[in-house]
């Protein structure tokens, strides 16, 4: 494997290059997420019949996976925080902590996916419904690839290897949970 | 108040404009063309001059100029507001064309509806009456009869993929969108047989979706609109593989 | 897809001494920033020609309607809308942006900020890897029953939405996968390329020492990764019409057509200056370099490209004028379209008055140089009519705007990477190419160009539309001057295409039998004219320090008319 | 740093309890079934969340000022995009279009099936 370049080691922009990586990645995921968004928040104005279909989604079940990413988020900082002091272990433990609430936050989204097809609520019922499940699937698959990688970065947190790679996945999660933070009202409060 | 400052005569010779607004936009092209090509024949000119002046036989020392001084950078800022002039100059009457045209529709003396398929143009004319949607309309395939003269507003609708109703003679264009009746107008001031065309790709037949506009004079056209009964199909449409 | 493997370029040990490496690890899975480049310029050039082809094939269908075209057969409607739709797709997405984007940046940027490699290895070669996937995803739209997708590169729905309206259901999905993993890919390769442009600078270069091309190819990929984002999400929404039932763009069930076409053109505009800032990046380096001058206003230049990203995300619906979006805003796209031309032009006359008090030398690279800023005047002048919402009434797709998005096309995708590849291909190969060769295929490339796209211009101006596969459907269309137009223009594009064999036997001698190139054969200041040619793993021995910046050429009071960048005195 | 430790670790928690409660206030939000008050406590509080997990979470304050500047322009541009596409796409009858009759028809009001939570 070739060793990493000397390029990585270099910062004349003053930020680890992970970092400033990472934060490239959510200004593009920012767009894509913009631009998805944006298409939902015209129509839902344009068409008001909307807010009848909207008024079948579980706004129960939406609050708890909020619950859930909010404190997945707060694990993930504080394994952030225990990776600055060099405590690979602990920092380990909270990604695991992170991944539990990840993991959780997908089983949940499958039940009440599975719920409400089966109440007739299906992606080509009407365009809410399009747009429930092309937003909610696609922060879905992003939760799903943060915790993949956040698997990794664990095991290796706990040899102490690559201890700086804890806070890029972490940047990473909270930006899933901000998206999430602005997708829960608009999908479930909004009636 | 922002009338055609001369009389355009480039696009008007290949092809002829018979609406009343087809020489607004032929001057605003042409007022377009003629500042574009003096700036464009200056700077390509400037630009050989240069590369044949400062050949390396003829100045076989190069200077050293940044650029960065106020002095050496007015060669630039110079040209550079004078396009930023032109242009405002440009857009003024680009505004006023377009808001001519596809802003303030004069009132309608007679509507048709024009109508967009995947691959023909259906047009309901609005018959003697001048009222559409009424009992005499002449319902038309791929040819448009239009009195010399009269102030058409068009409905224009496509039924399944995206369209576009574009008359050249007139210097007409406006996108059929399914879901939308767009409004347009257009007066007739020339009479003939012309093309309409399909401007928008809308599949496999895009190409053979060509339509002819007739324009009547007054006699004419009550003479095809008596003898027209609401339905009519016109002649078959030139076939594809027309011989060389 | 076997990538042309540059037989002239071994692989002379590089600093820190490693095991040689197999065939595979060295060509196929390398992860040097120079391997990958090369890969893409090659995939590039490949697709390139397959665009021609197809360039081709309509051409002889429009000039000698309903004929067996040789090489290729009966260009049916279905073939011909396909072939101009893939055409356009495959010159913009699968040879502009991976021959100037990726395969210079991937080369350049590493070499000319003095680093041994991209900051990310493995994730520049994954995105390569995407590329090529993407690629074969395209190609392999053409063999799906049905046939490829025929509905323009834009791909307005409903008619790419609903396969009843465009007859072929697996080619529009192919496309739209094709197009959604090139984005991946480009997504990534952009953050490589900012990321190291950004953060690992050589020690000594201030941020007015870079030179203008890692500029423009770092503010191109950011341009992209800030515009893709909402063609993403169209994308997938297309991808779901497509599949899955859903109606985000079929009218009739709450969805609404003109929301792709912002989606789409909110991203194609940015799009175009992310492949149009490469081209002009590789141009002023080779101006310099040519005309023995430092580059007329560096910094200026550097803020009107600023200006010129940031405007270019306020134009976009200058191409939607007559279809269907309110009226009123097309004002206001006529006011920032008319705004933008002003940056624009101001780079232009830059680029001009960089040759004055010049010492100009028209070696090949420097011919195409030229050409690239003469030929893109006619496309920005011409473009000029089209952003004026009132002349677009009449000109909005018509061959006008065909011909105008050529001269900008043409000299970006075509003029300009040849400008880059005669200019680097001592650095990239070892070896220095034929010059007298180099110029037959110059001048045998730009004057039929000019052939091509003036008449187009004409024909344009006569009110013939695009995308129509036959006009003698068309009385006032079949005219015998304009059919022989269409003739002329096509005998011009076979006689481009016959000298672009003179290149490619051109480059094939030189690999073979160039003449051995130093390290400096231009004796150009930038970093990567300071290693050997072709450079080995890591670039340098020890890695480059900056002392000033990449322009001071004829510096007076000193003997050499250049001066390094790394030299200390 | 040490000292610190403390503080700065309840900290974080002292956030999350934050959070906790603007989720709770804004799922009540729409029990009052006022509609202003529905949108405040839903979108409101959505944008002090975000901001709250942007600064204490991300540190983006501490982060070099041009993250910041990347962050705000990409925003910035979705804005744009918003407010140029909103009257072509939120219309239900453009200024120089109406929506033609089978389309009408064709949106036939939604039959609202059984509600399958409690509103």
């Amino acid at each position: 494997m070739s060793a990493t370049p000397i390029a990585t080691t270099r910062s004349s922009a003053g930020m680890p290059t992970g970092l400033l990586a990472v934060w490239w990645v959510i200004a593009s995921e920012i767009v894509i997420f913009g631009g998805l968004l944006a298409s939902y928040i015209m129509h839902r104005l344009a068409h008001d019949a909307w807010s009848a279909h909207a008024a079948n989604t579980n706004t129960w079940i939406g609050a708890f996976n909020t619950l859930v990413l909010l404190s997945s988020s707060l694990a993930a900082v504080l394994g952030h925080k225990a990776a600055e002091e060099g405590d690979g272990a602990k920092a380990a433990r909270q990604l695991w902590y992170t991944f539990a609430g990840g993991a959780t936050f997908l089983v949940v989204k499958g039940f009440e996916w599975a719920m409400e097809i089966s109440h007739g609520y299906t992606i080509s019922a009407n365009t809410f419904w399009s747009f429930y499940y092309t937003a909610a699937g696609l922060h879905a698959t992003h939760v799903l690839a943060g915790i993949i990688i956040m698997a990794v970065v664990a095991r290796k947190a706990a040899r102490n290897v690559d201890l700086h790679h804890v806070e890029l996945i972490g940047v990473y999660w909270h930006f899933v949970d901000v998206v999430w933070i602005f997708l829960f009202p608009l999908l479930y409060i909004a009636k | 108040m922002l009338e055609p400052l001369f009389q355009p005569f480039l696009i008007d010779w290949l092809v002829p404009s018979a609406s009343t607004y087809a020489d607004d936009i032929d001057f605003l092209w042409e007022l377009i063309f003629w500042i574009v090509g003096a700036w464009f024949l200056a700077t390509e000119g400037i630009f050989f001059w240069l590369i044949i002046k400062f050949a390396k036989k003829r100045s076989p020392k190069a200077q050293y100029i940044t650029g960065e001084l106020k002095s050496q950078k007015q060669y630039i800022s110079y040209p550079h507001m004078a396009v930023l002039v032109f242009d405002i100059l440009i857009l003024v009457f680009a505004v006023k064309v377009w808001y001519d045209v596809k802003q303030d529709l004069p009132p309608a003396e007679s509507t048709v509806r024009v109508i967009g398929q995947q691959w023909a143009w259906t047009f309901q004319n609005a018959g003697p009456d001048g009222k559409l949607d009424s009992a005499d309309d002449i319902t038309t395939m791929n040819e448009l009869h239009v009195q010399l003269g009269t102030v058409y507003h068009y409905k224009l609708e496509a039924l399944d993929v995206l369209h576009n109703f574009s008359v050249p003679v007139f210097r007409l264009k406006q996108d059929a969108i399914p879901g939308r009746v767009i409004t347009g107008w257009f007066e007739p001031t020339l009479t003939g047989e012309y093309d309409v065309q399909c401007a928008e790709i809308c599949g496999i037949g895009h190409g053979l979706m060509g339509a002819r506009i007739h324009i009547e004079t007054p006699e004419q056209h009550a003479a095809w609109m008596a003898s027209h009964a609401p339905i009519s199909l016109a002649s078959a449409t030139p076939d594809v593989s027309a011989e060389e | 897809m076997a990538e042309a493997v540059p037989a002239g370029s071994q692989d002379p040990h590089g600093g820190h001494g490693h095991h040689e490496q197999s065939f595979w690890s060295k060509y196929v899975f390398s992860t040097d920033h120079k391997m990958i480049a090369m890969q893409y310029m090659f995939t590039g050039m490949a697709m390139g020609m397959i665009g021609a082809f197809m360039a081709y094939a309509f051409r002889m269908q429009l000039a000698f309607p309903g004929m067996e075209v040789p090489l290729y057969g009966l260009v049916s409607p279905a073939n011909y809308n396909s072939l101009v739709t893939n055409h356009g797709t495959i010159m913009i997405f699968w040879v502009a942006m991976p021959v100037l984007l990726a395969g210079f940046g991937n080369f350049l940027i590493p070499l000319m900020i003095g680093c041994d490699d991209m900051v990310f290895p493995r994730i520049n070669r994954l995105s390569y890897q995407i590329f090529l996937l993407s690629a074969i995803v395209l190609l392999a739209s053409f063999f799906v029953p049905g046939g490829a997708f025929g509905g323009a590169w834009t791909a307005y729905p409903p008619l790419s939405s609903e396969a009843q309206y465009s007859l072929t259901p697996m080619g529009s999905s192919f496309w739209v996968v094709a197009v959604a993993l090139e984005f991946v890919a480009f997504l990534m390769g952009g953050i490589n390329f900012v990321t190291t442009a950004m953060n690992s600078r050589a020690p000594g270069m201030k941020m007015y020492d870079i030179p203008i091309v890692v500029w423009m190819i770092v503010i191109a990929s950011i341009l992209f990764m800030a515009s893709v984002g909402p063609l993403i999400a169209g994308a997938i929404m297309l991808f779901f019409d497509q599949n899955l039932g859903t109606a985000f763009y079929d009218p009739s069930r709450g969805g609404d057509p003109i929301l792709w076409q912002h989606l789409f053109w909110f991203f194609g505009h940015p799009e175009v200056y992310v492949v149009l800032l490469p081209a002009l990046g590789v141009t002023a380096e080779i101006i310099p370099v040519f005309a023995r001058k430092k580059f007329f206003a560096y910094k200026t230049v550097l803020y009107t490209v600023f200006a010129t990203g940031v405007l270019s995300f306020t134009v976009w619906a200058h191409h939607q004028f007559i279809a269907g979006i309110d009226p009123r805003m097309a004002n206001i796209f006529t006011v920032t379209t008319l705004l933008i031309s002003v940056p624009i032009a101001e780079m232009c006359f830059v680029y001009i008055a960089t040759l004055w008090g010049g010492s100009i030398t028209l070696s090949t690279p420097m011919l195409w140089a030229l050409a690239f800023v003469a030929e893109f005047l006619i496309g920005g002048v011409t473009g000029i009519f089209l952003g004026a919402s009132g002349a677009d009434i009449y000109m909005h797709d018509t061959y006008f705007v065909l011909a105008h998005f050529h001269y900008t096309f043409y000299p970006i995708a075509i003029v300009g990477t040849f400008a880059g590849f005669t200019f680097w291909f001592p650095k990239m190969f070892g070896r220095m190419m034929d010059d007298r060769l180099g110029k037959i295929h110059f001048w045998g490339s730009i004057i039929p160009f000019n052939c091509i796209f003036i008449p187009l211009f004409v024909l344009g101006m006569a009110g013939q539309h695009r995308r129509i596969f036959d006009f003698n459907a068309y009385p006032d269309l079949a005219l015998p001057w304009m059919q022989h137009t269409r003739e002329f223009v096509t005998i011009a594009l076979l006689v481009m295409l016959a000298f672009q064999l003179v290149f490619f036997y051109n480059v094939w001698k030189s690999l073979r039998k160039g003449e051995k190139a130093s390290k400096n054969p231009w004796k150009s200041n930038t970093l990567e004219w300071t290693t050997e040619s072709p450079p080995g793993h890591g670039n340098w021995a020890e890695l480059p320090t900056v002392y000033r910046g990449p322009y001071e050429y004829s510096v007076p009071d000193r003997e050499e008319d250049y001066w390094p960048q790394n030299q200390p005195s | 740093m040490s000292d610190a430790h403390e503080s700065h670790h309840g900290n974080y928690w002292k956030i999350w309890a934050w959070l906790c409660a603007l989720l709770v206030v804004s799922v009540a939000g729409p029990f009052l079934e006022i509609q202003a008050v529905t949108l405040i406590t839903a979108f409101g509080i959505a944008v002090v969340k975000a901001y709250l997990v942007a600064v204490h979470f991300m540190h983006i304050n501490v982060a070099k000022r041009y993250i910041v500047y990347l962050a705000s322009t990409t925003l910035i541009f979705m804005l744009l995009f918003f407010a140029a596409v909103a009257p072509d796409v939120m219309q239900e009858d453009g200024s120089n279009w109406t929506k033609p009759a089978w389309i009408a028809e064709a949106q036939t009001p939604p039959t609202v099936h059984g509600g399958a939570n409690p509103h």
